[in-house]
């Protein structure tokens, strides 16, 4: 008889868990940083991948949101247009407090502070309707994504709402600063990340988010509060917009119905691509970032040479999103993993 | 019974062996089963008995041995194709896909079509006479996801029992049965039996097994241990040839029911959904026992006093405190923890380890600093494993990968961790082997010693007779009455049941 | 060529309506024609879906292609205008096409449709075709800058005139739009005696749903841009369409050139060339008419 | 003992049911339309409604596949840029064949060939690599969307493909041109539906669709071959890609790059609203039908009126489609059965 059948429960062999799941993604980014190097060494420079880095902040920081919602079983398609009309509003509430507060920090910081609380409330308005009211988050989701971007269209009179230049001189360093040579988005961005990871690995709540999405009878069985817990999701993807519209709008010092269009695709997909499952129940902050970095990177490798025909960048960026994802799904055997777990 | 030397067998086993893996749980396992009989597989939980089986049907692979079927070696395809080759599995987990209809279920994969149109009216027809050969009122035209576990189970014997088997697999099909659920289902297993089918049969009621089955095999611990004769053992015999050791009195002695105890939970007047007007009461250190048929509303009692239905009248009082629990957290807070019967569906998390669906109740106590202590969870992974005898590989293991027992003293250390006041457990050991069983039963009595009070819902008669002080037995939601020491004993109980007895005159007779 | 070699940038919005589509094909011709004239002049040409990305590809012809001069149609003005400084700053002759930034000074070169013109001129041809108590419907494109001006310019052209504008929508620069929203104009109102589409792509839609209606004799279109085949129908001398209004894309050409220029000519190049919105009648449609063109 | 030893299940009340979910949807439109009819009497012309649901038909028969996909625990976002790819290649392949088989109905009909042929394709590759590549249908159809939008600009030299003028009598009539009074796509809007509702509640196929999208191994041992029902729906979504193309290439005889921007999403939209369940394993075709002649009556009843600002249409329109969700769902108490049937 086998000692191994009676030993009990071992406690989990963390290691090598945490391997397997990150890997993936990161093989596929590796894959893709080589091909970039391949087609303009200038794609290693120092100044290239601070670019780089620095753009993905956005997304990445509105993917770490996503992650909870999508763990949780949710979904947000309103997060585009939620960054183009906080855009919108921080500029108005900017331009407007130069007159009591002046063209200092403490605009900026009341800008800033706006866009907290409009994200936290926006996130919070998709999260009870989805609970409360009981409509699919797809539906909310979209009608929101309609309303704000109609919103920012009607402040913006049909036009761009655009920070008072007398401002942008105090708020500049929020985007192109650096701090000990790191750029700042960078490093918010690092930070949102970290304590999006910490949040949903190493707390209650992260494990409620995936208790819900993988089986929410077991979930209220379980005595989690479903409908708060998801609610909260989208108030933290509000707050995760609210935090990349604050770098945001420094960079470009406008807003318009053209700001953010299509960032919920891409948000989406860098949540996906990461490893984090569409159906819920399984959530990677760490994946996330990655494929952030990666969508990031696939646009950045379209502009290192023009061998290839403007008119196929959409299909080269296709192909190799589809080809990072067979990468590191398929090669890596990573898929029984998740076949299983879906079925 | 069939004569076993004459009749050739169907199906077998030779020297199977099966690793997840790098973890082995069949070791070179040889085993048959011949038209017209039936080949009980008894065992612990986690001996490899649904592992077995699946190989037989297909659905895994042996890592090495082979299957012979109609003494020819044969390579089962998997994806459930070999029901074609006449092999129906019965799935210890529920196999049901819940937005189906009952019809759709029963006929998933062999529809029957003219011009490549379903016969739907005729398929719905056959379901509804298939239903009523096992003497359910199911309706054909309910989906999957409104029924109750039994009624689930009672559509899977329904689905296999209508195909065309030559060798039909059961794995634990009478876990969610009451007795007289069971008797007709075996009515149902006779009359294929008779027809020349081969039957392999698993349970961990022994006294079922002794009435159906042939011949038995016996596994422990993925090793062969013996196959016998019915005839030959005696329960006893085979009790302990299962869990290798002598096993002594199943039920723990009963201590005398305090009858001064102080009332700790006072329902009164109960109205809910599927509860029509039910009043009890719990005392301190008391088990009380719910006995009724399937669908009686022993559990809509139970969700609606824990807050996971809406409560429409009465009052239920918490020690002397009127309470209403508007959400389940409330109550275990409260001291009182409800466990699930439906362990698939709302008691655990299919796609995540053993630890973390053990915490997740009690998440709250295992915080640091706001943050989630492992080490914590680890010691209570731990604590659970030792109380409760759960065996996986590691607490990282699916605990879909788990065996079914494992599941359910999964489930019981879940409900546990929170140290509860009044614990109501809805059949606290289904699908566990008479070993353990024993272990709960003595955990259960002896949780009640210390003070605490218990309530069991059961559908196991001998289960409820075995452990409780008081019997309240229900009948069609409401409370047909509560029997008292000497009172408890199964014709009583079933007489209450069936409403024959009791406050409520059968007012459904007629229907 | 001995000379070291210049790499020129050409950041423009990519091709997603008929317009910027043209504007895609006339860079594209003029990129090749003016690398095989000019074997030590490289130019790489990137088009961005929307501002954000046009800031990013700005930072990667810095720091990647380190591009000697920029030639850019800026998605829209206010957010590239800091963009657009930042590579200034790194040195770089900046040529802007189109829309201003919100900023003066920034470039050396300014190349620019006028999309007030568009409005006025349209506008003073419907003065010219309708008076008071006529009754028109305005299809409008994307919620934008340039779409305001031109709308604006439009409006206060005919202000005054006792045209009666009945409603105006976007149909966002789009064929399918702008044929949906003149089907809902037409069941809408029974009588209609002009319509201002601003743009060809919504004009052919628009042509589309009054020839279904069958009112095609009742109001006249105007649209805008210069696409061949808006042209074509202004050169037969067609009634529904009696005018166009020019804005070309080939102004990207315009201003590559302008930019070479400052490489190899030995004449100053900076400044403001303005093209104007000339108002496309039978009598000069040919000199518009690129039968090859993709617009 | 008893034989009745189940109690209190009580024969389902069937009438009441069906009523159930195809009324929610219903009762919305109905609603729409009398706010429709409020505003503008012109709503009720006969003109307006047969043009309400000609436009429909477009997203109607996406919409009638995308029902499959869903159902069967798929999504497709590239339908929208099929369609565009699609109508691109149809206008190549029949202004070519205008020389060898001029400019009649042959012509028209090998463009219709070519449509159905490139639909299949396009929609076995999306099947094929989600199910044999293993691939998330998100990632793969989010691929593909970028590659069809890609290869339109590109047979397009980013201009517009532009149907000679010769053909377009012979084929106009597929869009312009009606039956009885009923113009022709709405009829093949209604056959498609049709043929879609027997397929899905009528078929082995239909009920497996449902069975793979509600659990995906119980259709597994139940003998179903799963890869390749999942990849006859997407076969079958574009098959109704390229019966939509071929009814919408006559309506403009052109197609560019914008064209079927945001179908998929309106597709998806028009799925939802009609009651199909986005996780999978629940589908209805009638309520897909009702949800896409719904999304088309919002646009057209804000164009029939000038209360309110341009700029907020698409607030005007989010708010609509949350609220008609709301009042199916919410108000008919479906909900329950929604929820419980996710847990
Ligand atoms: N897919 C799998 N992957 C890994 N381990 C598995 C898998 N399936 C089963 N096991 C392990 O194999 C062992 C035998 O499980 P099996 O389900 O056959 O037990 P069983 O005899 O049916 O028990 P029970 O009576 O509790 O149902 C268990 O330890 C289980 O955890
Ligand atoms: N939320 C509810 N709404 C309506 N009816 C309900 C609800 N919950 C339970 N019922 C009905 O109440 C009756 C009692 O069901 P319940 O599950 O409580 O029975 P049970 O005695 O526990 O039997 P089982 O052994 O099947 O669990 C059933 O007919 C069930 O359909
Ligand atoms: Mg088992
Ligand atoms: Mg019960």
């Amino acid at each position: 008889m086998t000692a191994q059948a009676h030993e009990g429960v071992k406690p989990a062999k963390k290691r090598f868990r945490i391997d397997y799941h990150t890997f993936g993604p990161l093989v596929a980014l590796i894959a893709l940083c080589l091909l970039g190097l391949a087609l303009n060494p200038a794609f290693a420079s120092e100044g290239n991948i601070s670019n780089l880095l620095t753009r993905s902040a956005f997304i990445g920081i509105i993917a770490v949101g996503a992650t909870f919602v999508i763990t949780a079983g949710g979904i947000d398609l309103s997060v585009g247009s939620m960054a183009a009309v906080i855009s919108g509003a921080m500029i108005i509430v900017m331009n407007a407090a130069i007159e009591t507060l002046g063209t200092g920090v403490p605009t900026v910081l009341l800008g800033c502070a706006a866009s907290v609380l409009l994200g936290l409330g926006a996130g919070f308005l998709n999260g009870f309707m989805t609970t409360k009211g009981k409509i699919e988050a797809f539906i909310v989701t979209l009608g929101t994504m309609g309303i704000f971007r109609s919103l920012v269209t009607y402040f913006a009179d049909g036009g761009t709402l655009s920070l008072a230049f007398d401002i942008r001189d105090a708020y500049r360093p929020v985007y192109y600063g650096n701090l000990l040579g790191i750029p700042i988005p960078v490093l918010v961005f690092a930070l949102v990340a970290v304590l999006g990871w910490v949040l949903l690995n190493r707390t209650a709540f992260g494990r409620y988010c995936m208790a819900i999405g993988s089986n929410e009878t077991v979930a209220r069985y379980s005595a989690i509060k479903v409908d708060r817990i998801r609610t909260l999701t989208y108030v933290i993807q509000g707050l995760c917009v609210s935090i990349a519209t604050i770098i945001y709008v420094p960079r470009l010092g406008s807003a318009s119905s053209s700001t953010g269009v299509l960032w919920e695709l891409e948000a989406i997909a860098a949540v996906i691509i990461g490893g984090t499952m569409l159906k819920g129940g399984y959530g990677r902050i760490g994946g996330t970032v990655i494929g952030a970095i990666m969508l990031t990177t696939i646009g950045n490798i379209l502009n290192l040479t023009d061998i290839i025909s403007n008119y196929l960048n959409g299909a080269v960026q296709g192909v190799i999103i589809i080809a990072a994802v067979w990468l590191q799904r398929g090669n890596l055997g990573h898929l029984n993993i998740f076949r299983k777990a879906r079925g | 019974m069939a004569d076993s030397a004459s009749t050739p067998h169907i199906l077998a086993a030779s020297r199977v062996s099966k690793s997840f893996g790098e973890v082995p749980v069949l070791f070179s396992i040889d085993f048959d089963v011949r038209q017209g009989e039936v080949h009980a597989l008894i065992g612990e939980n986690g001996a490899g008995k649904s592992t077995l089986i699946k190989i037989l049907s297909g659905i895994e692979q042996p890592t090495s041995g082979t299957i012979v079927l109609d003494g020819e070696p044969i390579r089962l395809p998997s994806n459930g194709e070999s029901a074609s080759l006449g092999i129906v599995v019965i799935h210890q987990e529920l196999n049901l896909a819940e937005h189906l209809t009952v019809a759709e279920s029963i006929f998933l994969g062999r529809e029957w079509k003219r011009y490549g149109f379903l016969r739907r009216a005729e398929m719905q027809a056959e379901a509804q006479r298939i239903l009523d050969g096992l003497h359910v009122s199911i309706d054909p035209n309910a989906r999957i996801n409104t029924l109750s576990v039994a009624d689930k189970q009672m559509v899977e014997i329904a689905k296999a029992i209508s195909r065309d088997a030559r060798v039909l697999i059961m794995d634990e099909p009478t876990a969610v049965l009451t007795s007289a659920e069971t008797d007709i289902f075996f009515e149902q297993v006779r009359r294929l039996k008779a027809k020349g089918v081969a039957i392999i049969f698993i349970s961990h009621k022994l006294d079922e097994v002794m009435a159906l089955s042939d011949r038995i095999t016996v596994l422990r611990d993925g090793q062969l241990i013996a196959t016998v004769d019915t005839g030959d053992l005696t329960p006893d015999a085979i009790a302990e040839m299962m869990v290798g050791r002598e096993l002594s009195n199943l039920y723990p002695p009963k201590n005398e029911p305090d009858v001064d105890a102080p009332v700790i939970l006072d329902v009164e007047g109960l109205t809910a959904p599927g509860v029509r007007g039910v009043s009890f009461a719990l005392r301190r250190g008391e088990i009380l026992g719910f006995a009724g048929l399937i669908g009686s509303g022993r559990t809509a009692v139970m969700e609606a006093i824990v807050g996971l239905s809406e409560k429409t009248g009465g009052t239920v009082r918490l020690r002397g405190e009127p309470v209403a629990f508007s959400a389940i957290g409330e109550a275990i807070d409260a001291g009182l923890v409800y466990m699930t019967k439906d362990r698939k569906g709302k008691g655990l998390l299919l796609n995540i380890g053993l630890q973390r669906n053990l915490t997740l109740l009690t998440l709250k106590r295992h915080i640091k600093g706001g943050f989630l202590n492992e080490a914590s969870e680890v010691e209570a992974m731990e604590r659970a494993t030792r109380r409760f005898d759960i065996r996986a590989r590691d607490a990282s293991v699916r605990v879909g990968q788990l065996s079914g027992g494992n599941q359910q003293k999964l489930m019981l250390g879940k409900a546990m961790e929170s140290e509860p006041e009044i614990v109501i457990i809805d059949e606290p050991t289904r699908g566990i082997d008479v070993g353990t069983k024993q272990q709960i039963y003595h955990i259960i009595a002896a949780l009640a010693k210390e003070g605490k009070s218990i309530i069991v819902v059961s559908s196991e008669m001998q289960e409820v007779i075995g452990l409780s002080h008081r019997v309240v037995v229900m009948r069609d939601g409401r409370r047909m009455g509560t029997l008292e020491g000497a009172e408890i004993k199964e014709g009583e109980i079933m007489r209450y049941a069936a409403g024959l007895k009791g406050e409520f005159g059968d007012d459904r007779a007629s229907a | 060529a001995a000379a070291q070699e210049i790499t020129i940038g050409v950041s423009i919005p990519a091709a997603t309506h008929g317009w910027a589509g043209g504007l895609n094909w006339h860079a594209e011709q003029a990129m090749t024609r003016i690398e095989e004239a000019n074997p030590d002049i490289d130019i790489v040409l990137i088009a961005a879906d929307g501002p954000a990305q046009q800031a990013n590809d700005l930072e990667d012809l810095i720091s990647i292609h380190q591009i000697d001069a920029l030639v850019v149609l800026p998605f829209e003005s206010e957010p590239l205008t800091d963009p657009v400084r930042m590579v200034k700053e790194s040195g770089v002759f900046v040529t802007v096409v189109d829309r201003g930034l919100s900023q003066e000074g920034i470039e050396d070169v300014y190349v620019a449709g006028n999309n007030t013109a568009l409005g006025t001129v349209s506008g003073e041809y419907f003065l010219s075709r309708l008076g008071e108590g006529d009754n028109i419907v305005i299809l409008r494109g994307i919620p934008t800058v340039i779409d305001d001006e031109r709308f604006n310019a439009f409006m206060e052209t005919i202000d005054g005139s006792g045209i009666n504008v009945l409603d105006n929508q976007y149909a966002n620069w789009n064929r399918d739009d702008g044929f949906e929203v003149m089907q809902d104009f037409l069941s809408r109102f029974p009588d209609i005696d002009g319509v201002w589409a601003q743009d060809d792509d919504i004009a052919l839609g628009v042509i589309e749903a009054v020839r279904q209606a069958g009112r095609e004799d009742e109001l006249f279109i105007v649209g805008g841009a210069g696409m061949k085949e808006i042209i074509q129908m202004v050169m037969e001398g067609s009634d529904l369409v009696p005018v166009d209004v020019l804005y070309p894309p080939a102004m990207i050409a315009t201003a590559m050139d302008v930019t070479v220029s400052h490489f190899t000519s030995n004449g100053p190049v900076s400044g403001e060339y303005i093209l104007g919105a000339p108002l496309i009648t039978p009598e000069n449609a040919e000199n518009y008419y690129f039968p090859d063109s993709t617009f």
